[in-house]
This record gives C-alpha cells, sequence and structure tokens, in this order.
C-alpha cells in the first residue's frame, strides 16, 4: 500500500484515558422512538433489532419443535396429522437454519462487536447493513405468505421432485423467501469483508486481529462465495414450480441429483456459516475467563480459514445413497475426514489455553464448556457420518438428526449463548442473574443430553428421519426424548425471564466486568453512539493478559489521520516506548 | 460380540454386507470415546486445578508449542486415514454384487413397495427371499425420490424416478427383517413399511411356484388381486372408512363432485382416467397425491380392475 | 490528489482505452470466424473459450482498471472464477462417471 | 493536504477517516459483490456444462436456432458501452462533468439497443413457440429441427441466462441513469466520483459475463 508523504512525517502521541462508567449519553439514549430505530445506521442498533428478530424465530421453531416432539410421544397419531407434522418439522427446520443459525453470531452479535473489536465507528457500509436487516424480513414475510396459501411439507432440503411437483403455491413463496433471505447473508459478508480490510483502527495489525474477527472473517468468505448457488438454486427450483423448465425434473428429461448437488454446494459450506463465527466467540470467552493468551493464536486463526476452504469440497456427504458416481462419494469422503483435523486443532488449542491459566466459571464460560463436550460429541457423530459403509446405514436416520443438533445447537447455540452473556453488559449496560444463568445453563446441559442422545441409539438402530408414524420398538426413546426437549423448553424460559429482568430491574454494568483486554471493553458500558470517542489508537494485543490492567486504557492519537493499519501501528509501539 | 456399542446397532442379519460396517461403527465409537474422556477430562481437571483464586492472579504467557500442534494434527490425520479406508473398502464390498446374486425387481411409488420375481410372481410390501444366497434388488421409482432401506442388512439406496439403482444382501437366517422407506416422500412416507421374509431355500421355491405366473381368475377376481398388489388399499378403503382417497364402497355410478366444481358420474371412462392420469380430475376435498399408473398396467388389468370396483357396494 | 499516485485513482488515457475497445471487437468477430471454420469437437469450444478468456482478461485489466488496482480486488475476482471451477469440476466427477452416464429415461 | 482529517469533505460519511479509506471500501465492497455476481452466474454456468457435457449433440442443433449474427453485433454493441463507461470514469477523474454525462449517455443508449436487439431474438422465437418450460410447444417444422426428446431443457437454460443477464442490464440501465441525474447535480467531481466508478465496474462485469454467453449459446454448431 502506498502511503503519502504526509503519514510518514505524523508523530503521534499517545494519551491514555478511562472511559467514564455508566454514562448518561450512549447509543441507547442516543435517538431515541421507534421510527429512530427503525431508520437507524447504527450498527449496534442493527445488531440489537436482528438479535430480536433471531430470538424471535427461535422461539418460534422451538414452539414448532416442542410440537414435533409431543406428536412423537405416541407412534401414529398424538394429537397432529400426519401433513401438518410434516410441514411442522419443515418448517422448524428452514427456520432454524435459514432465520436463526445462518443470522444470528454474525449479523446479530457480530454486526454489535465486529466493528467495535476494529476500533471502527461502524461497518464499512452502514446503509446496506440496515437493508440486509429489512431484507431478512422481506424473507420472513414470503415465508408466512408460504404459510397462508397451504404451507410446504418438503424437508428443509427441498428436494426434487417432491418440491417441484407443483401441487403447491407454499413451495414457491418459500423458496422465493429464502432466494431474498440470501441477499441479506451476502450484504453482511460483503460488508464485514470490507470492514475488516479498510477499518482497522491505527494499531490492529493482522497478528493482532481478535480471533473473533477471524472467524467473522472466514464466515463471511464462505457467506460470499456458497449463498448466491443457493440463490441461482432456489430461483431455478422457483421456475421449476412455475413454470416447468424441467432441469432438475425427471418427469421433463431433468436430474433430480443434480439439484442435490446444488444444494448442498451451498448447504455445506452453510453449516460452516453457522458454527465458524461460534468457534470465535469461544476464543474470546475462553482467553477472558481464564485471563491467559489464547495459545497457539495463528493455529486457530487459519484453521478457520482451511475450515472455510475445505468445507467447500465435501459437500457430497449428504449424497453417499443417492446414486451419484463411485468416483465422487469417494473423494467427498475422503475430503470430509479432512475437515476434522483444524476443527481438532481448535479444540486442543483452546483446551492447552486453559492450561495454567485463572478460571473464573462464570457463565460464558460454563457455556464454553458445554460447548467443548457437545460439539466434540457432534463432532466425532460426523466423522461417524462420513465413513462411507457406515453413512450408508445411518443415512437419513435420527442418528443423523442427533449429529446435527448436537453440531448445532449443541454447537453454535451454545456458543451464542456464550457469546450474548459474554457482550450482554456491553450491550445493555446491565448484569444478569448470575444464579438463575447458572441454574438454566446446567438444565439445558441436561434437557439436550435427554432429548438427543437417545436419538443416536434409535438412529442406529434403524429409526428413519422424518417419520410420523414409528413402530414400537422405538417408543421409549422418543419419549425420554420429548421429555428432554420439555426441559429444554423450561430452561429458555427462564434464561428468557431473567435476560428481560436485567434491562429494566439489573444492577449496573461496569464499563469491564470481565477483565478482558478486548478493545469491545475498552469503551463506556452501553458504547457512546460512535462506540469509542475518537478512533482509538490500539496499544495492546486482544490477548495481553500478562500486562496489567492499568495497561489497558483506550490509547488516543492526539494528532490522527492515518487509517492504514501497517504503517500507523509501528508508529505507535515507538511512541510508547518513549512515553 | 460383546462389544460396548453393541447396543446400538440392531442385529446383524445380513454378515456379507454388514460386518465390515459394524466393526468400523464400533471402531469409531471407541476411538470417539477415548479422545471424549480425554477433551471431558482435561476440561474438569483445568477447572478445578486452576481455579481463579483472585482477581490479580497472574498467568504465564504460553503462546504456542509446535510439536504439540503436530502432534494433535498428525494423530487424528492417521487415524481418519484409517476410518476412510475401511469405510471405503467395506462400501466398496456394498456396490460389488456377487456374479450370482438372484435378481428382484422393486418398484416404490407413493407409498408402497412393488416386488417383481422372475417367473411372474408380484408381491405387495413383502419381499421374499431364499437364505443363505446373495439377493440383488433392482429398483425404480414411479414417482418421487424414495430410498431403500433394511436396518438388519445394513444397505440403503435411493429410488430414483429415470434411473435403476440397486442393493445386495445375504440372509444368513430365517425369519422378518423390516424396510422403511428413508426419503421424504409425502404424506405417508412414514407408512411406506414393507418386510422381507426369508425362507429355506426349497420353501422359497415353492412359494415362487404357487405365485407363480402372476395373476389369474375370472376378471373380477383378477381385479381383486390387482387392487391388493398395486397397493391401491394404501389410500382406499373398500368398506366404506376414509383414508388419502375416497373410498370404493359404492364408488359405481356414484356422483363425484370435482375440485373444478364440476361433478362426474363414476363410469368406465371415468375410472380409467382416474387411475392412468389422476391429476386430469381431483375430487373435491382430497389432494392430487395418486401416482399415475400410466405405463403401469395394461388396458386389459384396468378392465378388470373396474369390473371389480363395480361389485363394491 | 496532487503528488502521489494513490492506486486507486489511475488514469486511463483515451488511447489505450479505445484500442482495447478496439481489440475486443475484433476478437468478437476472430470468434465468430473461427466457429464457422467448424473445427473438430474439442478444438471448436477450445479456441471459443481460449477468446473469450483473452477478452474477459482484457476487460478485467483495463476497462476494470485492476492492473493498476490494490491487488486484493484482483485476487478476488481471481478466487471466484476459482471456486466457480471448482464447482463445475467436481460435480462433473459425479455427472460424468454415473454408469448410466446419461440419466436414462 | 497535509491532514485529511482536518478538512472533512461533505461526502465522506462520518465513519471513515478520509476520502481515501472510502474510496477504496466502496471499491472493494463492490468487487466482493461482483463475486457473489460470478457465483450467481456461475450455477447457471454449471447447470449448462453439464448437460452439454451430457447432450453434446442436443446443444449443437439446438444452437442453430440462435442466429450468431445478432448475437455477435450483442457483443460489439456490449464491448462499446463497456468503452464509454470506461471513458466516462476518465472524464470524472479528470473533472469533465459534461464529458461524463455524454458517455454515460451514449452508454445508456448502447445498454437499450442491446435490450432492443434481445428482444427481437426473443420474438422470433416465441413466436416459434421455443418457449421456456410449460409453455414450449414448438410449431412442427421447428419440431422437425429440434427433434432431440430434451431440446426444452437447452431452452430454459438458454431463456434463464440470458433472461437474468437481460435483468442486469436493465438494473444497470437504472443505475446509470441515476449516476447521469447526480452528475448533473454536480455532484461529482475529480475528488469524489466513487459512485461512477463502482457503476462502472458492475457494467464491466455485466459484460464480461455476457462475453462468455455469446460463444458458448451462439457459437456451438
Ligand atoms: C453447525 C453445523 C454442522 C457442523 C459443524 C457439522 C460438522 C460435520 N459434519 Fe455434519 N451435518 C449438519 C450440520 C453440521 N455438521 C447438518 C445440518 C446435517 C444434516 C442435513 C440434513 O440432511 O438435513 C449434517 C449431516 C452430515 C452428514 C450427512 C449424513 C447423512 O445424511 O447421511 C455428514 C457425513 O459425512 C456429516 C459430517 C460432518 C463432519 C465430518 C463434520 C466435521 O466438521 C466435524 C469436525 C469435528 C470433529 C471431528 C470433532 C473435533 C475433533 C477432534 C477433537 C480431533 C480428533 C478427531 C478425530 C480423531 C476424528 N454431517
Ligand atoms: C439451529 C438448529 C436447530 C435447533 C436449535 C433445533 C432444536 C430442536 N430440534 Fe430440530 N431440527 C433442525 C434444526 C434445529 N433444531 C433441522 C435443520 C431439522 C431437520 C428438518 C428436516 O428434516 O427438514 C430438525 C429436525 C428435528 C427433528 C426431526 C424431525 C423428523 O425428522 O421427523 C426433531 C425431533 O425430535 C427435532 C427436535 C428439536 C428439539 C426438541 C429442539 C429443541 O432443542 C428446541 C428447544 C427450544 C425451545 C423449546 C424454544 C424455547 C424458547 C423460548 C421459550 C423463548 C426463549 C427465547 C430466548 C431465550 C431468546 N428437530
Ligand atoms: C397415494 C395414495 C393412492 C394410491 C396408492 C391409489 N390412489 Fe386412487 N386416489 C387417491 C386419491 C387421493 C384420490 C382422490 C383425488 C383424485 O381424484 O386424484 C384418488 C382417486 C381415485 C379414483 C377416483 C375415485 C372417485 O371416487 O372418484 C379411482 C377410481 C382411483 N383412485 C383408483 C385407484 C386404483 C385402481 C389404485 C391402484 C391401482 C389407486 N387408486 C391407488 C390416492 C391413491
Ligand atoms: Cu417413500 Cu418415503
Ligand atoms: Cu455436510
Amino acid at each position: 500500500m502506498a502511503i503519502t508523504e504526509a503519514k510518514k512525517m505524523t508523530t503521534l502521541q499517545v494519551k491514555r484515558f478511562k472511559p467514564s462508567e455508566n454514562p448518561t449519553n450512549n447509543y441507547l439514549t442516543d435517538e431515541k422512538g421507534v421510527w429512530a430505530w427503525m431508520t437507524t445506521v447504527d450498527h449496534k442498533k442493527i445488531g440489537i433489532m436482528y438479535l430480536v428478530a433471531v430470538a424471535f424465530f427461535f422461539a418460534l421453531a422451538g414452539f414448532l419443535a416442542i410440537a414435533l416432539r409431543t406428536e412423537l410421544w405416541t407412534p401414529a397419531k398424538t394429537f397432529i396429522e400426519a401433513d401438518t407434522y410434516n410441514q411442522l418439522f419443515t418448517l422448524h427446520g428452514a427456520m432454524m437454519v435459514f432465520f436463526v443459525l445462518v443470522p444470528s453470531i454474525p449479523a446479530a452479535l457480530g454486526n454489535f462487536i465486529l466493528p467495535m473489536q476494529l476500533g471502527a465507528k461502524d461497518v464499512a457500509f452502514p446503509r446496506l447493513n440496515l437493508a440486509s436487516l429489512y431484507i431478512y424480513v422481506a424473507g420472513a414475510i414470503f415465508t408466512f405468505a408460504a404459510l397462508a396459501s397451504g404451507g410446504f411439507d418438503t424437508g428443509w432440503t427441498f428436494y426434487t421432485p417432491y418440491s417441484s411437483d407443483g401441487n403447491g403455491a407454499g413451495v414457491i413463496w418459500v423458496t422465493l423467501g429464502v432466494f431474498i433471505l440470501g441477499f441479506s447473508s451476502i450484504l453482511t459478508g460483503t460488508n464485514f469483508i470490507t470492514t475488516i480490510h479498510k477499518l482497522r483502527a491505527p494499531g490492529i495489525t493482522w497478528d493482532r486481529l481478535p480471533l473473533n474477527i477471524w472467524a467473522l472473517y472466514a464466515t463471511s468468505i464462505i457467506q460470499v462465495l456458497a449463498t448466491p448457488v443457493l440463490a441461482i438454486t432456489i430461483l431455478l427450483l422457483a421456475f421449476e414450480n412455475i413454470m416447468d423448465i424441467g432441469i432438475f425434473d425427471p418427469a421433463l428429461g431433468g436430474d433430480p441429483v443434480l439439484f442435490q448437488h446444488f444444494f448442498w454446494f451451498y448447504s455445506h459450506p452453510a453449516v460452516y456459516i453457522m458454527i465458524v463465527p461460534g468457534f470465535g466467540i469461544i476464543s474470546e470467552v475462553i482467553s477472558t475467563f481464564s485471563k491467559k493468551t489464547v495459545f497457539g493464536y495463528w493455529a486457530i486463526a487459519l484453521s478457520s480459514l482451511a475450515i472455510a476452504f475445505i468445507g467447500f469440497l465435501v459437500w457430497g456427504h449428504h449424497m453417499f445413497t443417492s446414486g451419484q458416481s463411485a468416483v465422487a462419494t469417494t473423494v467427498f469422503s475422503f475430503l470430509t475426514f479432512l475437515v476434522g483435523i483444524p476443527t481438532g486443532i481448535k479444540i486442543f488449542n483452546w483446551i492447552a489455553t486453559l492450561y495454567k491459566g485463572s478460571i473464573d466459571m462464570k457463565t460464558p464460560m460454563l457455556y464454553v464448556f458445554i460447548f467443548l463436550f457437545l460439539f466434540s460429541i457432534g463432532g466425532f457423530t460426523g466423522i461417524m457420518l462420513g465413513a462411507l459403509s457406515v453413512d450408508i446405514h445411518l443415512h437419513d436416520t435420527y442418528y443423523v438428526v442427533a449429529h446435527f443438533h448436537y453440531v448445532m445447537m449443541g454447537g453454535t447455540l451454545m456458543a451464542l449463548l456464550a457469546g450474548l452473556h459474554y457482550w450482554w453488559p456491553k450491550m445493555t449496560g446491565k448484569m444478569y442473574n448470575e444464579t438463575l444463568a447458572k441454574i438454566s445453563a446446567v438444565l439445558i446441559f441436561i434437557g439436550f443430553n435427554m432429548t438427543f442422545l437417545p436419538q443416536f441409539v434409535m438412529g442406529s438402530q434403524g429409526m428413519p428421519r422424518r417419520y410420523y408414524n414409528y413402530i414400537d420398538q422405538f417408543t421409549p426413546f422418543h419419549q425420554t426424548s420429548t421429555i428432554g426437549s420439555y426441559i429444554l423448553g423450561v430452561a429458555f424460559l427462564i434464561i428468557l425471564y431473567y435476560l428481560v429482568k436485567s434491562l429494566f430491574g439489573g444492577e449496573k454494568a461496569s464499563s469491564n466486568p470481565w477483565n478482558s483486554r478486548g478493545l469491545e471493553w475498552q469503551s463506556t458500558s452501553p458504547p457512546d453512539f460512535h462506540n469509542f470517542d475518537h478512533t482509538p489508537v490500539v496499544i495492546n494485543g486482544p490477548y495481553d493478559y500478562h500486562k496489567p490492567m492499568e495497561e489497558f486504557q483506550l490509547g488516543l492519537a492526539v494528532s490522527h489521520n492515518g487509517h492504514d493499519a501497517e504503517h500507523t501501528s509501528t508508529e505507535v509501539e515507538k511512541t510508547e516506548e518513549k512515553a | 460380540m460383546g462389544r460396548l456399542f453393541d447396543f446400538m446397532l440392531p442385529e446383524n442379519k445380513s454378515p456379507l454386507t454388514a460386518d465390515s460396517t459394524d466393526g468400523l461403527f464400533h471402531f469409531i465409537n471407541e476411538v470417539s470415546l477415548i479422545f471424549l474422556i480425554g477433551i471431558t477430562f482435561a476440561l474438569i481437571y483445568f477447572a478445578f486445578k486452576y481455579k481463579r483464586k483472585s482477581e490479580d492472579d497472574k498467568t504465564p504467557v504460553i503462546t504456542h508449542n509446535n510439536t504439540l500442534e503436530i502432534t494433535w494434527s498428525v494423530i487424528p490425520l492417521l487415524i481418519v486415514m484409517v476410518i476412510f479406508g475401511w469405510g471405503y473398502s467395506g462400501w466398496l464390498n456394498l456396490k460389488a454384487v456377487p456374479n450370482d446374486a438372484y435378481e428382484i425387481q422393486a418398484t416404490g411409488y407413493k407409498w408402497n413397495w412393488n416386488f417383481n420375481y422372475e417367473n411372474g410372481a408380484q408381491t405387495l410390501n413383502e419381499l421374499h427371499v431364499p437364505k443363505g444366497r446373495p439377493i440383488k434388488v433392482v429398483m425404480q421409482s414411479r414417482d418421487v425420490l424414495h430410498s431403500f432401506f433394511i436396518p438388519d442388512y445394513r444397505v440403503k439406496h435411493d429410488v430414483v424416478p429415470g434411473r435403476y439403482t440397486y442393493v445386495w444382501f445375504q440372509a444368513e437366517e430365517t425369519g422378518e427383517s423390516i424396510i422403511f422407506c428413508t426419503e421424504y416422500c409425502g404424506t405417508s412416507h412414514s407408512d411406506m413399511l414393507a418386510k422381507v421374509i426369508v425362507h429355506e431355500p426349497e420353501e422359497f421355491e415353492q412359494w415362487l411356484e404357487l405365485n407363480g405366473g402372476g395373476i389369474q381368475g375370472s376378471p373380477v377376481e383378477q381385479g381383486e388381486q390387482l387392487v391388493t398388489l398395486q397397493g391401491c388399499q394404501t389410500c382406499h378403503s373398500v368398506d366404506g372408512s376414509e383414508m388419502i382417497g375416497p373410498s370404493f364402497k359404492g364408488i359405481w355410478q356414484r356422483e363425484q363432485q370435482l375440485t373444478d366444481g364440476s361433478t362426474v358420474v363414476v363410469d368406465e371412462n371415468y375410472i380409467r382416467e382416474s387411475i392412468l392420469y389422476p391429476g386430469n380430475k381431483v375430487v373435491a376435498g382430497y389432494q392430487n397425491v395418486m401416482s399415475p399408473y400410466e405405463g403401469r398396467l395394461s388396458d386389459d388389468e384396468i378392465t378388470n380392475i373396474i369390473e371389480y370396483l363395480k361389485t363394491i357396494n | 490528489m496532487s503528488a502521489h499516485e494513490h492506486h486507486g485513482h489511475h488514469i486511463a488515457s483515451v488511447k489505450m482505452l479505445w484500442s482495447v475497445g478496439i481489440g475486443l471487437t475484433i476478437l468478437t468477430v476472430l470468434t465468430v470466424t473461427v466457429a464457422k471454420l467448424g473445427l473438430p469437437s474439442p478444438f471448436d469450444i477450445l479456441s471459443a473459450l481460449a477468446i473469450a478468456l483473452f477478452k474477459a482478461y482484457l476487460v478485467a485489466a483495463y476497462f476494470m482498471a485492476l492492473k493498476w488496482d490494490n491487488r486484493f480486488n484482483a485476487v478476488l475476482l481471481i478466487g471466484a472464477v476459482a471456486f466457480f471451477l471448482l464447482m463445475v469440476g467436481v460435480t462433473l466427477l459425479d455427472t460424468m462417471y454415473r454408469i448410466e452416464v446419461v440419466p436414462s429415461f | 493536504m497535509a491532514n485529511h482529517s482536518a478538512n472533512h469533505p461533505a461526502h465522506v460519511q462520518h465513519h471513515f477517516v478520509d476520502s481515501d479509506q472510502q474510496f477504496d471500501s466502496a471499491k472493494l465492497g463492490m468487487w466482493v459483490f461482483l463475486v457473489n455476481e460470478i457465483l450467481f452466474f456461475g450455477g447457471l454456468f454449471c447447470a449448462y456444462i453439464i448437460f452439454r457435457a451430457w447432450y453434446p449433440e442436443l446443444f449443437t442443433q439446438a444452437a442453430l436456432e440462435l442466429n450468431a449474427f445478432w448475437g455477435g453485433v450483442n457483443t460489439v454493441v456490449l464491448i462499446g458501452s463497456s468503452l464509454t463507461v470506461a471513458m466516462a470514469i476518465r472524464s470524472a477523474q479528470r473533472n469533465e462533468i459534461k464529458g461524463l454525462r455524454i458517455n454515460l449517455m451514449i452508454t445508456i443508449l448502447l445498454a437499450c439497443v442491446f435490450l432492443v436487439i434481445k428482444y427481437f431474438e426473443y420474438e422470433h422465437k416465441l413466436h416459434y413457440g421455443i418457449a421456456p418450460g410449460s409453455f414450449w410447444d414448438p410449431t412442427p417444422e421447428k419440431l422437425a429441427i429440434l427433434d432431440h426428446p430434451k431440446a426444452n431443457i437447452f431452452f430454459s437454460i438458454y431463456y434463464m441466462m440470458t433472461g437474468i443477464h437481460g435483468l442486469h442490464v436493465l438494473v444497470g440501465i437504472g443505475l446509470m441513469i441515476w449516476i447521469y441525474i447526480r452528475a448533473g447535480k454536480g455532484h461529482f467531481s475529480s475528488e469524489y466520483y466513487t459512485p461512477v466508478e463502482i457503476t462502472g465496474l458492475y457494467w464491466h462485469l455485466v459484460d464480461l459475463i455476457w462475453i462468455f454467453l455469446f460463444p458458448l449459446l451462439y457459437l456451438i454448431e
């Protein structure tokens, strides 16, 4: 990068000051009223609105899951008809994936935290950011329109020709809804990549990027590369329904397996869109609550990129029984295993971070532990499914259902909960009730395992998924699972209760309740409208726990003018030595 | 075999196709368990050992360790390569049908399995096979994707419209095993069950003999058998009870309201059309889910079915 | 933007732009001509693609000014094309190696 | 210009430090968006390649229905419009607002010419019942030429590809009209012409896609 003479000459003087506690002026008080929220371009408010939307859809899709589980209490009919059941699991899966998990960490938490961790005032394109929220809402409206026009029961995978039979306007609506939704994801990804490249504050070099940012960066790359393929796939499917273009429909000469390729080309990378941001949160929380530099910074940072890359080449592992060619099957199986290696590297590095740390089992850390346990199980069972001969037996059984709940709920959702509790004081300026939080975390752990462990067993025994009716021998497993899901429901209600309560009566949070070294904690709680008063100059790394907390006060260049991080940072280092 | 995870798998009734799958299943479970115990133990141990004592705890700066990084990359890599090789060879075995396999044709359609044997015998939702002999099931679909799954034999394959796919197995015990449809195919996906019935070889020959040559008898009798074999009764009752489609009871000359508002009186042509192209005229109050029988039933067969339907009152 | 040449602000000369434009037109005529020649099977499409690729290079490098731009933008373009090729390549691994090579009907 | 931050020009949004940062960000953002576009069309190209690999004879046969001459003309039209967009950016960089507007005008006109030719091509095919999907109903004489059982799929792909490309042209026209109007209001100068450059990039991509569509669809005989 070229840099102007003028910039090189500037001397940076570093002034230190402490963020004020409980500011009367913050982003929440800055502009008030519904209209101000709806038209805001502030990344923090947009993040909060995303969070509310995601929570809403989670509650809705979770409620559908409870209905599913209740229906499965007995074989055949318990309280709803087969057609209703089929629509329920489709809606549950589609909402959880497209409306909850894909936007959850990047668009909700990421939107809030990313610019703050970069010391930027906002993301690169604030208006696009708001647009992405509205596009998300538009996608939701189309999905509800699909429900109104008869619903859809294709499963979240929309396999042709079942989905292209043309017997339902519902499918057309929901495909258009998912199509639209894709753009919201694309815009978020585009925005993040640009922000990370161009808006880092002076002093934040690539080797000082918080791991959360690395994870979001990897995620954004996947979003940008994979989502357009989903868009075109789903558009082709919509046209298949509207006017029988025949590309995927065997009755018209097309190939249904081709649809599966197209679909999984997006949807496998999409599972990494869901989990990789979770990895980011884990890195942050684990270092904060063990007061220690993360072990293997580069290993963790680069493994995210490795996962993103290899993740693109394994989609065919969902199609081992579909009739794809033997060559493709072999290659896909082989590559599938390679994804496990970088993931393992992460897990081992996190554990190594704990070694000789100062471990504080606050709620976020508790969720990290739960994450590590559950996600490992999910990952290992993924390896099981990647093994060719075994997958033949396990494909489309409850084993797969259990696998993906372990990774998506036990993984991403636990990471999301960790992040939510971790950043809650920063976002709201309030502390939540630690006791209730711990109780509900434990309840979630119990309820979760009770719901999904039995599913591994019945899946291996042959219980197929998407089954409204089942043979009697599976009844005990299904009933345990159902009870577990009720426990989960209770646990989430407790979470909802204490979080809402903390908003209104919660104890005020200090600017840095966890004594974290991360940049976002060097602002006030809740942050100022512009995050920091001035573009901060970053002197310390995000995990410099060996330096005393006093050194972690916001550096501020008296006369700064550079956005070009690489160059200014060295200047900062120099000035610091002199100071 | 008395292994730790035995309780997870159903009884292995086709060792030739199931053995390597089961062995690998156990291996992965055991390796995973070891790793999981290690991870869990480390987590709990560290959590207690390094519990925070005070807010100004000092922690050492340990940034990385290349030896460790390499160790925990290479060991898992070796393990997964073993898993890959094992799974691959097991899968090749599942693809390689022995030359002397006995072939049976299967057709999946919403929501039944139809089996055809070499001598014209037909069965609905029952797959009769001799024991101790490799069986190859060649499958096709008439409508959407289905998937043919026999847990006891560890075999599964999608059934794809416009293509043939197959599975093979060799049952070693007489008895019955369940067949599931594992690719979502609509309302009664979970009822699209069938069973394998394994006979002693001689018994099987007899059975084949008895059912060979297909359908026989007077037109009405033939029609009745066809209605049974073609799975019509999955959706149509003969006693007037409500199912997925309208009951056959009293169907003849019944006045039927269609979804487009018009009415028809059920006669030969209407029934014929309803069987060949069910989507053309859809009865009000029902969904258009019946798959077309075009190319599946001959004119004579349809005539026989009509004769039979006339008799159900 | 006075003294220094900032990467985003390269100003192309009229001569250069017109030469590229004319070059592209000539190449278009060339593809059509080559296509009319009726080369044997793999070569017809290969020649057409080679010319198209060269045209694409001209547009990207000169019209879109990648030649003078931040290197990362070029990386993005090449990366996108590479991923597209990967997608096609791996999908072909299936579609070209099915037992019945063509989905029969 | 020793201190950029001291004079924060009106066009620089609050969260950027200076004009350069804003410009670079916008450009990078646009490139990332173009990556999206490439993969979006990539899906269609993938479908094309696969069906072509399955049925080479179908593609050569069906391509006879496409008029290579008009396809070629359209290619040249798009190349011309790319040239004028590049000229427009050059004018902006040199603070020649009049040149900017004239070049934009020519670009818009060329884009319209492209669409008109496309319209006649479609018209011609639809006339013979060579229509996408369920409207597929070729007249007997066409059916005699297009006797491949999967000819409908070729034309589905053809209509999807050219249709979505045409939609992009339409969007491009809209964008350029917008830029044209803003230029008239004096929004742009050599100091600030980001939207012009960004739109230019988009337009070049539309051209790039066509550069591949043309030989793949029209020139396979
Ligand atoms: C967040 C989402 C997520 C994540 C992260 C993963 C992660 C993985 N998944 Fe999963 N998967 C899904 C979501 C996800 N999956 C979904 C939704 C489906 C079903 C879709 C549907 O059909 O509806 C599915 C289905 C699915 C299948 C298809 C099953 C079938 O339908 O037949 C397969 C097969 O290979 C698979 C494999 C894997 C693998 C190998 C990983 C790996 O990334 C896991 C890597 C992690 C580890 C391996 C653990 C940690 C590693 C160590 C501690 C090192 C030591 C390890 C070893 C020695 C092995 N998954
Ligand atoms: C993010 C992904 C995700 C999550 C979190 C879940 C969560 C749950 N899932 Fe889901 N599931 C899928 C993704 C997910 N699922 C997918 C993709 C499918 C496949 C669909 C298909 O086949 O097409 C599927 C399918 C699926 C099935 C298989 C259906 C079948 O094949 O027949 C079952 C059955 O048990 C099930 C159960 C559950 C249960 C009990 C939960 C529970 O864990 C839910 C617990 C949550 C609640 C009970 C909500 C309570 C919330 C509140 C009260 C509000 C509180 C709000 C805040 C705290 C903000 N799911
Ligand atoms: C998937 C379930 C299903 C199967 C299997 C099925 N049908 Fe149907 N059938 C329906 C439904 C639903 C309708 C009503 C909607 C319609 O008219 O298409 C129907 C309608 C009919 C009608 C018109 C009935 C009337 O009252 O007007 C006839 C006749 C008929 N089916 C015959 C058959 C025969 C003969 C078979 C077997 C060879 C068969 N069906 C198999 C679901 C099925
Ligand atoms: Cu057939 Cu499910
Ligand atoms: Cu996957």
